[in-house]
């Protein structure tokens, strides 16, 4: 995944010269992940660049920079680290176009790595993408393949809208998969049906996508048949899909990584809830992070959702 | 200037006194005549359109508003010097400032009415909207400069922000990038000696606003913002650093809000009438006044002659802004995205369907 | 209320010296909602103070006192100016108990007026309840009463978790209630049904607690029963009140101020699925914000949730 | 010290040189043969400990670690002067002054391999667990500063950041508002060069980052941090500041990361040999063994004949650790609250049902 974001960044930086890719140690060294890697060097300092230490300025400076016409994207070192700069999102990336009644075009960026499971510190593990999509203003996009997130990189960066763009960081060199060298788009807000079933619909995405397919082994022995989404976007929802697939199963099943409460969790069941009532064998279930801390590595597996963590829960609601 | 006036001797860069009378004439900005008066009579226009919307809210034909009154001569310079290709980047106390780049009264009054389609500045080029979240503007400035040192334009950007704003982290990181990048920004703190009820001295113990510049390595200087010469010097040496490519400066123009905070504060609480006499005789119209009066230029007469006919400028254009008509449903959800997504269709649908329930509900009831 | 959070400080700043208030313009001016007033004088300027213009200096500083043995106060001025802290907040303020082993407790009370409804401008309208409800190791609370704003104030303060206090400006004034004078406790953590009814649950809380009053005066014509329950407490949230409602209605809605997805009535359907699927007549239902940046006053009607909005979901919800 | 060490005049406090000869006699505090021996073996046990934590890491059995080699003698002076009842804000490159305070080397290496447990510091009082958000943590100082002067108490605040750190916002919101609230906080910058890849100059174009002092109205020094002598000076001389109750003092200790950022980083990447080698000559630990050696105090043959005890000493604390055993399902949870709330229970219930359900369903399988 590493190398298809580099390679998003790569098309857009050659084809574009109000592209610009700035955030903290992202020139030289290539970024913490090397995700930036060779990028300055290709195209100069003044394209791509280290800043300062401070995630308002860099998010700031960006909306400056895109109401002025160019199309920054910048890099939240690790997710954990994108809370200085909350202000500046919630209050500004989100409304210019709207405050400004449309005036002020902010087509911007924001990546960052997400998610835990690298046996990191603490800060360097969170998924708190529910928040980003209850702001208004917004969208929020997650890949979980390499071919998707190119796909979708290159198309938030020539959207006309600001983009949380968030990188299971897990999976960065996890998944093995040709990429295409060529450009290509994946439209934004379509989640993806990765494998149809008909006993129950499992809606992930990111890191998660892998850990479901793992389970679905699991599944397949006991016989029970999976329909398999990618939300891809955690806003706009794609209800349309979800809500064609629940109708269909009858049973759905979000796994997050998350939080519980107030998670992207809650707001997929209502979904289901709101489009497809009638249709519901069993109560939207999910399986999702506790209402806790992400522990430290040495406590992360009993937090982590595993192929046996979401097997348990596809059994219970299969058999409601 | 810079260098005499350096911030770490805490000098204030005056040109009049309070009285008018020109103290400092080897900084006089060459001036005409002519733009003098100009300029004075911007002054006075926003001065009465400023004491004017006061009226309106007390009559509860406008909601919030934040005076001006007592600031004019920092926008007014502002405005004098700002170009069509140049960015404002406001607070929300830069009236002149903002009327000089093109923004109407009546947006103005609009968007303190409470209609968003006042911030979109339909004739004005390179303006922002107005900024709540203190200091938060400040960063866009920084970005600004940075796209405009990227495309090699002529620009410079004007950016302001409160002495309470100094103490945000935002006001640190802003002008830390702009100094990093060297960008043309002039950062301009307006130090009208409070923020609400909060006087200067509990924001930050250091010995003035402009020497927070060493901490950045910028330019920066203390004016007397109720000076109008002061101030226009004070940026024409700015600009002429920007241009130079030596990157921002920090102005600190100290002032005194005449008025309330806004206009649900009550400054009665928080200061005394001595400190607001003090202040008064440092009012920069007076002073300019005063200038003009030595010199011929206007008269008392004049004013009064001229007054009527802003009054009733700032009038029609008020009127204007009430009659703006009602706020489309359509309009709460058509400018959060450049594509409305589907959701957001369904709920404004939704929405509709409601509206119309509601409607034969009403009409059974009759 | 105002009077009635007064009076809440007030009994605290004389019982307990470690507890200091602050906050922007909270001493000599009382605060913008004059919420404050009159304290510095009785209690000087060391304990209720103006404190630099800095959300994240205040909320920061008083994690620092409160982890050296202090009970700080501090006022966000709005809801809308909460964000520069979000850091402080998310990074710290909810987690040095849980990273010290709970070496280090952290009593403290955020509090600040939200919601819509009173023609303000831009940042003074918001209610994001739901994004601190999803931060681990926060609590959140919202009074709907004079009465309840006192008490829950003082259970707040006493208690050893940071808590953020939510207070609906909209009621500031509005509600008038004699409130005792003495010291009383409103345990934190559990709703409150404020009336019994059999068709419909309705779950709300702060301004809403009265629109949805308003609007059982229309259900009552309607011939429509409705159990109301005041939340009161948006994490940790009363699941038991909420489910033995729901189990007894069989319906079930929640009116909420803030932006639609990922909101507070997403979570609370998810619980009525989860605990009382089979009991369910009806999909659990939201009156909520739009998913738009709420209006500025000329259009903020088209935003609020009134009687209106509220009755025409009791109704859909019933006929279901 | 603080005048004729302005910040203004960007002056470099030093007492000994890079040969560890005395170069500034009237600023030698006065230190004891014995103590300052101490002081050498306790930079020398955190720097034994330090690098066998490398090494340690490179085996697998720790995650990252972030090197104090080089910056020891920040920390020792730091370590040497705190007090019981004085505070240590870290940040997280201050092993030596965290171990002064009674923080266990186990402890830390607990949590470096993933404990929480080895953040409660069981038998160290007053000392904050390591703060990874940069910069977020001098807020706390402040805050603790604070409760300090409301209760009168003898205490002081030691709060850490890096060069980086100062681009923070809450570098400036913590430092100023100490600076109004006169509070007895001594900040303190490890300026190691870099902040990760990123060198000092591109973090501002401030002169040196003690001339921030500057913008909060507080005193500063530019001190060499490799130098101990003059770390322990600037700390006494501040200490004094604090307790004359003058408010804080900000200290910009010179220094080099002589390793790598964290155990996953490559500085081969972005700095020369050359660039090493030169700060290599103004290691801490050379010029004061020179200066300890001179004086006949200490010898190569000590050192050699006492490293293996401290080695050894290191490797039972980090066995220790790493024989802490399993972190309980409870643990979790258990910290989240004073009390933990019922849905929390639940949650630990739940997941307690599965892991039963999870070996039932492993043991059946095979
Ligand atoms: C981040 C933030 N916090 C608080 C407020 C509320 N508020 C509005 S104006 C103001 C005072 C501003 O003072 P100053 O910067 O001196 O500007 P002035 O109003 O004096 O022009 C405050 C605290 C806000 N708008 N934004
Ligand atoms: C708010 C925040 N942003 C980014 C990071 C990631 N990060 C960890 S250390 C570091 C560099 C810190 O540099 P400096 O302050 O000089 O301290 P040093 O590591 O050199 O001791 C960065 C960017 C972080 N921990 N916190
Ligand atoms: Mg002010
Ligand atoms: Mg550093």
């Amino acid at each position: 995944m590493v190398n298809a974001i580099n390679d998003a960044l790569d098309i857009k930086l050659k084809e574009d010269s109000s592209v610009v890719v700035y955030g903290e140690d992202v020139g030289v060294e290539g970024g913490v992940f090397r995700v930036t890697e060779g990028l300055q060097k290709k195209y100069g300092e003044n394209r791509v660049f280290d800043s300062p230490l401070a995630e308002s300025g860099i998010v700031g400076t960006a909306l400056g920079m895109s109401i002025a016409g160019m199309r920054p994207i910048v890099e939240m070192q690790f997710c954990g680290f994108i809370y200085p700069a909350f202000n500046q999102i919630i209050s500004h990336v989100s409304r210019m176009h709207n405050r400004s009644r449309g005036k002020y075009k902010t087509p911007m960026v924001i990546r960052m790595p997400y998610g835990g499971g690298i046996n990191a510190l603490e800060h360097h593990s969170e998924s708190m993408e529910s928040i980003f999509g209850h702001i208004p203003g917004l969208k929020v996009i997650v890949p979980s393949t390499p071919h998707d997130a190119k796909g979708m990189l290159i198309s938030a960066i020539e959207g006309d809208d600001p983009i949380l763009f968030m990188e299971p960081k897990r999976i960065y060199r996890a998944i093995k998969q040709e990429v295409s060298e060529d450009k290509y788009i994946i439209p934004l807000g379509k989640a993806n049906v990765l494998s149809q079933g008909t006993d129950v619909t499992v809606v992930a995405y990111g890191a998660m996508v892998r850990e479901v397919q793992k389970a679905m082994v699991l599944a397949k022995e006991a016989g029970i048949s999976v329909e398999l989404i990618d939300l891809r976007s955690i806003y706009p929802i794609d209800k349309e899909t979800i809500t064609k697939s629940v109708k269909k199963t009858g049973r759905l099943i979000t796994v997050t990584e998350g939080p519980r409460t107030y998670g992207v969790g809650s707001e997929i069941g209502q979904i289901a809830l709101e489009e497809a009532f009638l249709h519901l064998e069993a109560p939207p279930a999910r399986v999702s992070g506790f209402d806790v801390i992400v522990p430290l590595p040495k406590g992360e597996h009993h937090y982590m959702q595993d192929s046996y963590k979401i097997f348990y829960q596809i059994e219970k609601t299969v058999k409601y | 200037m810079f260098t005499e006036y350096s911030v770490l001797e805490n000098k204030l860069f005056q040109i009049i006194d309070d009285n008018g009378k020109v103290v400092n004439p080897s900084y006089m900005p060459s001036l005409s005549d002519s733009e003098v008066l100009k300029v004075y009579k911007q002054m006075l226009f926003a001065r009465t359109a400023d004491l004017q919307t006061v009226s309106y809210q007390r009559q509860g034909r406008i909601f919030t508003y934040p005076p001006n009154y007592g600031q004019e001569a920092i926008s007014a310079a502002v405005g004098l010097r700002i170009r069509e290709n140049d960015w404002l980047v406001p607070a929300f106390r830069e009236m002149g400032a903002m009327l000089s780049k093109g923004v109407t009264l009546k947006e103005l009054f609009m968007y303190f009415m409470g209609y968003e389609d006042g911030s979109a500045f339909k004739g004005a080029n390179r303006v922002l909207p107005i900024s709540v979240p203190i200091a938060s503007q400040l960063v866009h400035a920084s970005g600004i400069g940075y796209a405009i040192n990227q495309t090699k334009e002529d620009s410079i950007v004007y950016a302001f922000v409160g002495d309470g704003g100094t103490s945000e982290g935002d006001f640190h990181e802003a002008i830390n990038f702009a100094g990093v990048w060297k960008v043309p920004v002039i950062f301009i703190i307006q130090n009208n000696q409070y923020g609400i009820s909060t006087p200067t001295r509990m924001q930050t113990a250091s010995e003035s606003l402009a020497i927070k510049a060493v901490a950045y390595g910028v330019k920066g200087i203390k004016v007397d913002g109720n000076d109008l010469f002061a101030m226009i010097k004070a940026i024409d040496e700015s600009i002429e650093v920007c241009k130079k490519g030596e990157g921002p400066v920090l102005i600190e123009a100290i002032t005194y809000r005449k008025g309330a905070h806004t206009t649900s504060d009550d400054p009665t609480k928080y200061r005394t009438k001595e400190e607001e006499m003090k202040w008064d005789k440092k009012d920069p119209m007076k002073r300019l006044m005063a200038y003009l009066q030595e010199r011929g230029l206007w008269s008392t007469n004049e004013e009064e002659a001229i007054l009527p006919q802003y009054k009733e400028e700032v009038d029609r254009q008020f009127i204007e802004a009430e009659n703006y008509g009602p706020y489309p449903n359509e309009d709460v959800f058509k400018y959060m995205y450049s594509q409305m997504p589907d959701d957001l269709k369904d709920q404004l649908n939704e929405y509709e369907r409601f509206l119309k329930w509601k409607e034969s509900k009403l009409s059974n009831k009759k």
